[in-house]
């Protein structure tokens, strides 16, 4: 039975004495439809427009081309490259270290004072804005390290900004293991490292895969960091060391500067289709492996 | 006769809760020992501490001695790995890993250092005759294992732990989440699998109890109340309370 | 055990640090930067004086501060009830099958790079305001009068970024409460209305707050899109209307053009930024602490 | 291949050997000019890469005082508490800075003392310089930019007390957001490097004389900067050849399509 | 004698399952009706059909009649908050409300428009005397119920159902949940509240059954196999089957 049905049955009813309590049902359900139908709309709304706007300025000579004169005319070839390189660096580093510190904290961790404060560590570091990641990056592996502006200091940056999100989604998956393939494995003889690699991480791949796909997710869509430490030089990058725009930063700089409407709307519905492209296939990997556990 | 597992004045704490207290028993070589009592009694956790499972929960304290082979496992330089390859365990819910069934029962010899392809698919088919499951599964080895019936999985299970060749298998309520048939089927591999093994079993289910063991031990409160052979303790209990339990006075 | 395994275990151990040890460095070093021109200027100075215009050595970020608090404010007075009802939509009161569609419509909403609500916000809300919300003000107040680039357009598209961190958390707290709460609730008469307001939602609160403050932290700390739309204007708002600059929109826009000493004093605002956020965090941890332990005892 | 026939032909021995990067830190109004100064000069020396990095002036100056740039670039005079970084100046090109309206406003002609008011927030109404009866929605640049120094200290809104830009004043990060936010805010008044002047927005008359390339080499027109290359002591070989490029007739030549040369 | 609640060819189907097959029976006012029968018979599907819970349920569909005073409770224009009312519930697992002991008394009647203090406190004072809760909680009412043992919370939750003046309350496993001790309480506890209420009762305990219930239906694969007083049931069963449930024989 449909909730809504249900209460305007109730109202259809001559109770007087929960007349009041019909009237107060009547505004809630009107008040949870009207926002939920509202943050539909603004959803629909905003892709709507990007996509409506842009999508048609999206072609081979667009993805292919090099920008010209900061972006007003050409395409956004070594833009995606940039992007491309920088996302690279960033998952290389923060994977193996993410997920094996996940790995610690949910197989090894007792439950001490010393793990309390570097789990609380690792949530004060999701909880960090992206602009101080920015300053820091900046200080430290552009001047400090002399990294200059380069892939290198952006990709090490971000892999900073989404160490966290890979500890806590892998951690996550971890948890999901049921404890009785552990005691079986153990039981068997196994030690504690051959249960982890043996059965325990392949058993929650696809919740590590999913944690990596939001981590480039958002890799991606950083821009204030990436401009601090990877710079925002519209060259294609060639080394670790060459700096680099990200599509991220591009659009911001288009939108800010209002260089080209049509460029601008085409890279925004580029990203967006990214985004959503990276969201479908986490969540298709994540029923792959709900299919399989059921088979 | 000869006895396989000592256990010596055992006592368990979770934190400061007593879970076993004062625990003496023996368990007899090529022999099934029935492990009987009340829900909450200690009787999972003192098949655990056979194979050193429970050093998997960080609160636990053990004092006593459990000797295996007239060696006492606890003992500091006494190898883990090796106790858990000879104390095999088979588990209450059937907890196949989520790989093929060849796979499920190589993963033992496989961490044990054998590789040999030809040696590990003899241990296969050996292991899966042993629990009668050749026959039911020879032709989808490489299927996943989460295909099988509940009692399928339940004797795959038994299979991956005869693998490792352990001399004691312990088994938890092995039966208790199968049907009648496939209970069946277990109990009569068990009367296979005591001409080779030593067996203790936890039942909650007096009758499985009466019908395959030789030896029986009745737990109440983290104590031993009675301990003796299958047959005395079901028709002539010492203890008034091992007597009402049994008859279903409580429990 | 295998001498190996210790050894891994040592490794992990490592891994587990580096998040701890990040914040550490990144503490040392925003501070090694930032300290001096706190110390320099003076704390109360730097955090109370309205005038921040560093080219004149006048290092007052109260301007900063409160442009980022209203732009916070008003992007939590929109989400958290608009953020809320979704989330009892999505969890007790849509049919199931959309309630699925609509949850990954709104993780959809939540990857979209900031940068893409800035410039929606920059394309659209910012004229809109101007044009449509400027004429209906006033009419109550005549002297009204705004670039469309204001607190309004930053919170709008500030809420509209942190709806989907609250709807999803808020959501998943409603649905986890124990079913048996519901059935009692109905069984006693109650009618879904009721259930929701008044077990429900109340038995979810710890979940919801966590939901809302972590969708604070992202207001706070939100960049780029809201130098789109804020108009950066560093002075003490006087209303909805009113441009603002932020703390953080300060940072990132001058820093490529500072004097070292400016540079410096950009810092201090980082310093003051990572304070703010720390202190949310530890008054997030505090709070759930403390409704995990009424709802336990 | 082709690369050596050609500095076979040049006979200019060093040029074969020609590779490295160059990274140059600009102010957002030198970026421009600089990504087509490097890119002509990496057609001539296809092994040297010429990285151009947005940024500030002050960040320019810095950069290459800290050699995190070969070159900074700073679209405005060095400053004095600059001085001290002991960087060598190389004067590119000079650019005007264009008082910008929206479109749709009525006035055509500022005085430098109306521009100096409207910008410290003296006059609040269009009205008070012969405009219709509006608020003036004043746009500047971000605190520390090269055009707005250059821009404040021109026009005198930079007086004893230094900056008085208002503080009504919109803030926006670039060249093009305060011509982008110009171009869509109505009653509205910016200022932005005169190279980057197109129809979106309306250039003013400045004491009656309009913005053009003439009129600042006449310097009739006032308000106008100087863009500056700056280094940091020795410069390495493709550096300087780099310098030499800009200076040569073809490198004037790239500036002058949207700035002013200064050969 | 006086049916309370008629059923008539109840059908019910979670999808396409059957869950319960042409269900008659009465409940007799002010009886105690015990529902017994194994694991997965129906007994709390049945039970939840008489305060309309299965509605919570999307998939299931219902055929048949329930009679409530002579009216079909599945008839289009009942009003179910009315029903829920009239017939109250206590579940397995005690679920107080995460509020205090005061509260979650008081939120029925609140809900259903008293919003008066005095009359509120009365009913508390009222309804957990009735329960025989109110010496120990009296001074704690601000507390959180949680805080309660499980005994406790069981009888609290009985009070806040008693608290919307219900005629009917239907029980499902009320003490399975619960140590001997609070079983006895809650076990005399229905005893009284039998003089006021008809209550309807779901057990897997046969002794309890027998020790308390008026009235005891016998459930099996979701039809009703026999229904009657329950001494009969014990005594004299018409059905080969409860006989053999009851003995023990199956279950
Ligand atoms: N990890 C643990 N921490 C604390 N107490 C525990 C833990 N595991 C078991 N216990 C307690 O120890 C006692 C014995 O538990 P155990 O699981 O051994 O009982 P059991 O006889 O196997 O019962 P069952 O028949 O229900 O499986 C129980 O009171 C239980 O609550
Ligand atoms: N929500 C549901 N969806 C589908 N099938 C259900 C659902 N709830 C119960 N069933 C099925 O309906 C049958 C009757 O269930 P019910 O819970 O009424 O049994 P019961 O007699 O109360 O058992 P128990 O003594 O274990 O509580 C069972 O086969 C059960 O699997
Ligand atoms: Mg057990
Ligand atoms: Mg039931």
């Amino acid at each position: 039975m449909t909730n809504y049905e249900e209460t305007m049955e109730l109202v259809s009813l001559n109770d007087n004495s929960r007349k009041k309590y019909y009237w107060k049902n009547h505004l809630f359900y009107i008040f949870i439809y009207l926002m939920a139908a509202i943050t539909i709309l603004v959803l629909v709304a905003i892709i709507g427009y990007i996509l409506i706007n842009g999508i048609g300025h999206i072609n081979w000579e667009f993805l292919t081309s090099e920008p010209r004169s900061m972006g007003r005319e050409g395409g956004i070839f070594s833009i995606i490259i940039g992007t491309l390189y920088l996302t690279v660096v960033a998952i290389a580093v923060s994977a193996p270290i993410g997920v094996l510190a996940a790995v610690y904290f949910a197989e090894y961790a007792k439950e001490s004072k010393w793990v309390k404060t570097i789990r609380f560590g690792t949530e004060v570091l999701a909880g960090i804005p992206s602009i101080i990641f920015g300053l820091f990056g900046f200080t430290f592996f552009v001047i400090f390290l002399g990294f200059r502006w380069s892939i290198l200091s952006g990709g090490l940056t971000l892999s900073m900004m989404i160490l966290p999100t890979l500890i806590r989604a892998t951690e996550e998956a971890l948890k999901t293991v049921p404890q009785s393939y552990r005691e079986g494995s153990l039981s068997l003889g196994a030690t504690k490292w051959q249960t982890i690699i043996k059965v325990i991480l392949p058993s929650c791949l696809s919740g590590i895969l999913t944690g990596l796909i939001l981590g480039i997710g958002r890799a991606v869509g950083e821009t204030a960091a990436v401009m601090l430490t990877a710079g925002s030089a519209l060259g294609l990058p060639e080394s670790l060391m060459d700096p680099a725009r990200t599509m991220s930063v591009h659009l911001y700089i288009l939108a800010s500067e209002g260089l080209s409407k049509e460029k601008t709307f085409a890279t925004a519905s580029l990203l967006i289709i990214l985004v959503l492209l990276i969201n479908t296939i986490a969540s298709k990997v994540v029923q792959r492996f709900i299919n399989k556990a059921k088979a | 006769m000869n006895a396989k597992i000592k256990i010596e004045n055992l006592n368990l704490y979770y934190g400061s809760f007593q879970a076993l207290t004062d625990v003496n028993m023996n368990i007899y070589e090529k022999k099934i020992t029935a492990l009987i009592g009340p829900s909450g009694c200690g009787k999972s956790t003192f098949l655990r501490t056979l194979n050193r499972m429970n050093d998997l929960i960080d609160s636990v304290r053990i004092k006593g001695n459990v000797l295996l082979d007239y060696k006492d496992i606890y003992a500091k330089d006494y190898d883990i790995i090796k106790l858990r390859k000879k104390v095999g365990m088979v588990f209450q819910k059937p907890n196949p890993f989520p790989k093929s069934i060849y796979e499920n029962i190589v993963y033992g010899p496989r961490i044990h250092g054998i590789n040999d392809k030809q040696k590990l698919d003899e241990i296969v088919e050996r292991t899966l005759k042993e629990v009668a499951l050749w026959d039911e599964v020879k032709d989808r080895l490489k299927k996943p294992a989460m295909g099988l019936s509940g009692g399928q999985q339940q004797r795959l299970c038994i299979a991956r732990c005869l693998a490792v060749e352990p001399e004691i298998i312990l088994m938890d309520e092995p039966t208790s989440a199968l049907d009648p048939v496939a209970t069946l089927r277990i109990e009569s591999l068990l009367e296979e699998l005591v001409r080779k093994y030593t067996i203790v079993i936890v039942t909650h289910n007096m009758q499985q109890a009466g019908r395959v063991s030789d030896y029986t031990s009745f737990f109440l409160s983290g104590r031993v109340i009675e301990t003796d052979e299958t047959d005395i303790i079901f028709s002539n209990p010492d203890n008034k309370k091992t007597e009402d339990y049994i008859t279903g006075r409580f429990g | 055990m295998k001498a190996y395994e210790k050894v891994i275990e040592k490794l992990l151990l490592i891994c587990a640090v580096t998040a701890t040890l990040s914040v550490i460095l990144i503490t040392i070093f925003i501070f090694k930067e930032g300290i001096s021109v706190l110390s320099d200027y003076g704390m109360i100075n730097f955090i109370f004086g309205t005038k921040w215009s560093p080219t004149n050595g006048n290092y007052g970020i109260l301007p900063l501060i409160a442009g980022s608090l209203s732009v916070t404010i008003g992007a939590l007075v929109i989400g958290i009830p608009t953020g809320i009802a979704c989330a009892v939509f999505l969890s007790e009161v849509a049919h199931k099958k959309t309630a699925k569609i609509l949850k990954s419509a709104v993780e959809l909403l939540a990857g979209i790079p900031s940068v893409v609500y800035g410039f929606f916000g920059l394309s659209v809300l910012v004229p809109a305001i101007r044009q449509f919300i400027l004429p209906i003000i006033q009419l109550f107040n005549e002297d009204a009068s705004t670039s469309g680039f204001s607190i309004l357009a930053g919170a709008i598209i500030l809420a509209i970024m942190i709806l989907p961190t609250i709807v999803s958390i808020s959501e998943n707290a409603i649905s986890s409460v124990p079913i048996e709460y519901k059935e009692a609730s109905l069984a006693l008469g109650a009618n879904r209305q009721e259930t929701i307001t008044r077990i429900l939602v109340p038995a979810a609160k710890s979940g919801i707050i966590s939901s809302i403050i972590l969708g604070m932290g992202r207001a706070i700390g939100e960049t780029m899109a809201v130098i789109l739309i804020t108009g950066n204007m560093p002075k003490v708002p006087g209303g909805m209307l009113d441009s603002v600059a932020t703390l953080t929109g300060t940072i990132a826009m001058e820093m490529g053009y500072a004097t070292p000493e400016h540079q410096k004093a950009l810092f201090a605002v980082g310093i003051v930024l990572f304070i703010i956020i720390m202190l949310l965090n530890l008054f997030a941890n505090f709070t759930l602490h403390r409704l995990g332990g009424q709802a336990n005892d | 291949g082709g690369g050596q026939e050609s500095a076979a032909e040049n006979n200019v021995p060093e040029e074969e050997t020609l590779s490295g990067t160059i990274i140059i830190a600009a102010s957002t109004s030198v970026q421009p000019l600089s990504e087509e100064l490097g890119a002509a000069f990496m057609d001539q020396y296809p092994e040297v890469s010429v990285e151009v990095q947005g940024g500030g002036s002050s960040v320019g100056v810095k950069s290459a005082a800290d050699k995190v740039a070969d070159i900074g670039a700073a679209s405005r005079e060095i400053k004095e508490s600059e001085k001290s970084y002991g960087l060598d100046e190389y004067v590119i090109a000079k650019d005007g800075i264009a008082v910008v309206e929206n479109p749709d406003c009525g006035v055509d002609d500022l005085t430098m003392e109306q521009i100096q008011k409207i910008f410290i927030g003296e006059v609040t109404n269009w009205s008070a310089v012969g405009g219709s009866d509006a608020e003036i929605v004043v746009v500047s640049r971000e605190e520390g930019s090269g055009t707005r120094g250059a821009f404040v200290e021109i026009t005198g809104v930079e007086g004893d007390d230094g900056d008085m830009t208002t503080a009504n004043a919109l803030v926006q990060p670039s060249t093009g957001a305060v011509k982008q936010t110009v171009a869509n805010t109505p009653d509205s008044i910016g200022y932005i490097s005169l190279g980057a002047l197109d129809n979106t927005v309306k250039a003013v008359r400045v004491e009656g004389v309009e913005a053009t390339n003439e009129n600042i080499l006449n310097n009739s027109y006032k308000i106008a900067r100087p863009f500056n290359y700056l280094t940091n002591g020795e410069v390495s070989e493709v550096v300087q050849a780099y310098l030499d490029f800009v200076f040569s007739a073809e490198g004037q030549e790239i500036v002058g399509q949207e700035f002013i040369p200064v050969k």
